[in-house]
């Protein structure tokens, strides 16, 4: 079967979404993702969007931005942004889907600025809700462009708080939760271990460990039961092209 | 009740001060009132705090402009485009100003802002627990839950009350009443904070229209400073049964404003060189007459009646 | 989705339990779930929170059933009749058992709901300085505010989050997804901090019909446990387009409350003698009937088109 | 001209309301004193509900609760309660009335205890919103049926603040304004020098300053401009009348 890289990367990220789960699932990949999810083994999965929208189906029609009409026609709640983040902070959001321009070995994620913060070599848009979905969502799912300067062993500026400086960082900071997958264009990496550090998990089909590692910023670990991730059956595919009907991501 | 018609250009001039802090929409992505932002400019308004949880391209145009001294806000770009090019140049390298920004999570600007409108002296939050937005926002104050055993730390937000909330609506009464629909974002929160708020709206209708529904009102008309009847003037954001997103209008500006000189250029063509909203709805012409929404998909009726 | 609907005896039996802080109404005195309270009484549920900023006479009829353990309220009485004559012999005499009052304001009920609802570790309230409620619930705490200067003083408000709240709407889904219209009270905020929620619809409706608006949707479905399909399941509150409200039996449960004896000949015909309100709303016969709004008032129409 | 004792209080409520203003109306007496002040010299005057609505106009219909659907037909304003005495709390509301079963002195109101709070010889309803609106309403008009125990030298709890022990303990508690008035059957009383203890300050006709002193449970000291309370106007008595179709306060 032929499918894209980002194909790999939806399908990855639609398999992070339980059955029943409510999930931040943002714009663009993680979209699609929760329709993939939502088509296949996830029938009961709910969407929330940060604007003050909350979904069953995925929109009908292309979206550029979670406030586009089509996203609000047949939502399931149109209201405040501050009620459906209050859910998230309420700890009642399973998941939660972000990006980023940065991520680091304990999978913090920077989104603010790039350099030094009074001069910053690069301004970078900000939070938006990255910050509270990192911090508040029982599991964080990161998605983000496997390159050097993007994994880097430790982001100059932590927008949203992954395991911090590792170990018991994040909980000490008075967090749960914390990253449970950084699904890249190469990989996917995972937490392991008391250090939380990520570690190796599975490569996508065509990519090899050697590669991996190279285009990461920081001595990757590998973990003992490293796999290949499973390629995208036919039914989820099927499922992402049904939704992707511009091939927008093919 | 007093009618409260005007102008836009006389609701910026007259309720939007130098200094003022000035939300421009607060629903993140539908519903920004570029036609305010645009006369904002115009009116060469300068050393605003610009507040929004996102606002769209709003901010970066107003920091281009040279209107901006001070950015509190969660996300600042082009939500389609990308990066914001005056925001990093403004940024990175002071051009056109030095702007300070004060970084904010969502979450955290919704309850500086609930703060603000329900006259709490600060709210507690979580979820800024291990960003380093509470370093570099000095105004967010790290403590401890007083009601935690172990302890357990906290974040103070203190309020944001906003000197001025534009919020653009489907329709409104020429007495500040308003109805909205679809995502709310921090509408509400923003317009009840400030200390004045000038509704744009879409369409001007009989009080009898609002009164019909009193649940659709946001914010009530009493707290509202100026309406201004401006279609469209959203554009190029969506506004839920009005019109669609213009993404390539977002698209054009992003690529335009890459370098300095040809966001000035943007800037005269669809700012500068227009006297009001209605000659950018000329230009516009025929794209925005496309981006109309004309189909209808009506909510089922509700009664309100009492006997 | 899940179909969630179930008969209301069924709903009390699986999702309140002995010891639950419930939410019965938290509209004031519209929306009050009467049914649900009568259910409760017959299943004879015990020790429970009661949790309401006002909720009309269905707090004084629980405690005189001797279902409740604790009172978090702002108001408990009869709105229209005046005090609440089980509530002054339970807290005056312990008949038929000794309540504890946890005194409120309606403002802070509702920001310890807000807590609740959004995750908030407290909220610290200006409006309880000065009340003695400051020495009489042991929960508020007085502190000082850290942003100020000279120190000014406020009072924590921590969290309520109820097991369950019950309210009513006017049309629901079977699978959870409601309409509401008119004054909300602290719904939203009560529904979103519950463990469960249980909905009482006068009416259920095709899916469809919520989803055409997804702006009257006070809190999601998917936070939703039960639907119970519960007609006039307000009586005798009333609920804005449906049902007006039945003063004179309000006046009736006063009278006869007065005495605890005349109270339980009350509770006996309208409540342990009736297997369900189905029973109930044949006990009131036309004067039900009578109260049905049969006008027309609907709201302007609102297009949720996308295109 | 003829009219009644509480007609009388209606109206000297009424007059408390300036044109413009923004007031908690609550129920029955001071409902129908927004009703006459709009109809007479404050047509811009907005009326609040805790329950969560606005209104211009009063409703057209007989209401029992605030809650009552002629009260949601045609609001201004249907949302919820924190929106709108986050109003009040925010110090955007001029006057709230409020009633009580005690006032005292200081105009402290007690709705929630009479005798010791642990066996409290009458168990009052509570607050309400009544604490809230006496503590951030600019203004707080209080009613009430002027007898000797409703008006006490100290109110044994302290639902609603007003000036507390007097002086600048108000202030001192963290409050601004206070009580205004308190408008009786008899009289109407405001708070007056340094001590804001509430004074005498005029008199309804048909009244006499020694049965005032009579019926109050501390001795009352009189304001140096003691006054009749001008009685209801022809036009302020009409738009009473107006209102009160059935004749309730007659």
């Amino acid at each position: 079967m032929d499918y894209s890289a980002q194909e790999m990367m939806i399908v990855a990220a639609a398999r992070e979404i339980a059955d029943g789960e409510v999930v931040f699932v943002g714009m663009r990949l993680p979209l699609t993702a929760f329709g993939v999810a939502r088509a296949t083994h996830a029938p009961n999965a709910v969407g929330l969007f940060e604007c003050g929208l909350a979904r069953y189906q995925p929109a009908d029609g292309v979206l550029h931005t979670m406030g586009d009409p089509p996203n609000q026609l047949g939502a399931a709640w149109a209201t405040g942004l501050a009620q459906v983040m209050g859910l998230l902070h309420a700890g009642r959001v399973d998941a939660g889907f972000i990006g980023g321009a940065e991520i680091d070995r304990f999978g913090n994620i920077n989104t603010s600025y790039i350099g030094d913060r009074a001069n910053p070599r690069v301004k970078l848009p900000g939070s938006g809700g990255a910050a509270d979905i990192a911090a508040m969502s029982k599991r964080l799912v990161a998605i983000i462009n496997h390159e050097k300067r993007r994994l880097v062993e430790r982001v100059g500026f932590v927008t949203s708080p992954g395991y911090l400086s590792g170990g018991r960082a994040r909980a000490d900071a008075g967090l749960a939760g914390g990253p449970a997958a950084v699904i890249t264009d190469r990989c996917i990496l995972r937490p392991r271990g008391a250090e939380n550090e990520l570690h190796l998990a599975t490569i996508h089909r065509g990519h090899t460990e050697a590669e991996v590692r190279e285009n990461t910023g920081w001595a990757l670990k590998t973990a003992p039961d490293l796999a290949e991730t499973p390629p995208p059956s036919e039914a989820e595919l099927a499922a992402l092209r049904r939704l992707d009907r511009d091939g927008f991501w093919r | 009740m007093k009618d409260k018609l005007v102008a836009l250009a006389d609701a910026v001039s007259a309720h939007i001060r130098d200094g003022d802090g000035v939300v421009l929409g607060a629903s993140l992505e539908s519903n920004i009132p570029f036609a305010a932002t645009h006369e904002i400019i115009r009116q060469g308004k300068k050393q605003l705090n610009a507040i929004a949880p996102i606002s769209d391209a709003s901010t970066d145009m107003l920091i281009g402009a040279g209107c901006v001294a001070l950015v509190t806000g969660a996300w600042v770009g082009n939500v389609s485009g990308g990066l914001g090019h005056n925001y990093r140049r403004a940024a990175e390298r002071g051009e056109p100003e030095r702007i300070v920004v004060r970084d904010h999570s969502n979450f955290s600007l919704a309850m500086a802002l609930t703060a603000g409108a329900y006259g709490l002296p600060y709210v507690p939050v979580r979820s800024l627990l291990g960003s380093d937005m509470v370093g570099s926002n000095p105004e967010f104050r790290p403590a401890v839950d007083p009601f935690s055993d172990p302890p357990r730390p906290v974040v103070l937000v203190p309020p944001l009350e906003p000197d001025v909330a534009v919020i653009a609506v489907p329709r409104a009464d020429r007495f500040g009443n308003s109805h909205h629909w679809g995502n709310a974002g921090l509408a509400q929160e923003a317009a009840l904070a400030a200390g004045r708020v000038i509704v744009l709206a879409d369409e001007i209708v009989a009080p009898d229209v609002i009164a019909s529904d009193p649940g659709r009102v946001l914010f009530p008309g009493f707290r509202v400073t100026a309406v201004c009847h401006v279609p469209a003037g959203v554009h190029p954001s969506p506004m839920v049964g009005r019109w669609r997103r213009d993404t390539e209008f977002f698209d054009d500006y992003h690529r335009r404003s890459r370098e300095r000189s040809g966001f000035l250029a943007w800037l005269d063509e669809w700012v500068l060189s227009l006297p009001d909203h209605e000659a950018y709805r000329a230009r516009l012409g025929g794209r925005l007459e496309a981006l109309r929404i004309t189909g209808e998909a009506l909510a089922a009726p509700v009664n309100y009646a009492a006997e």
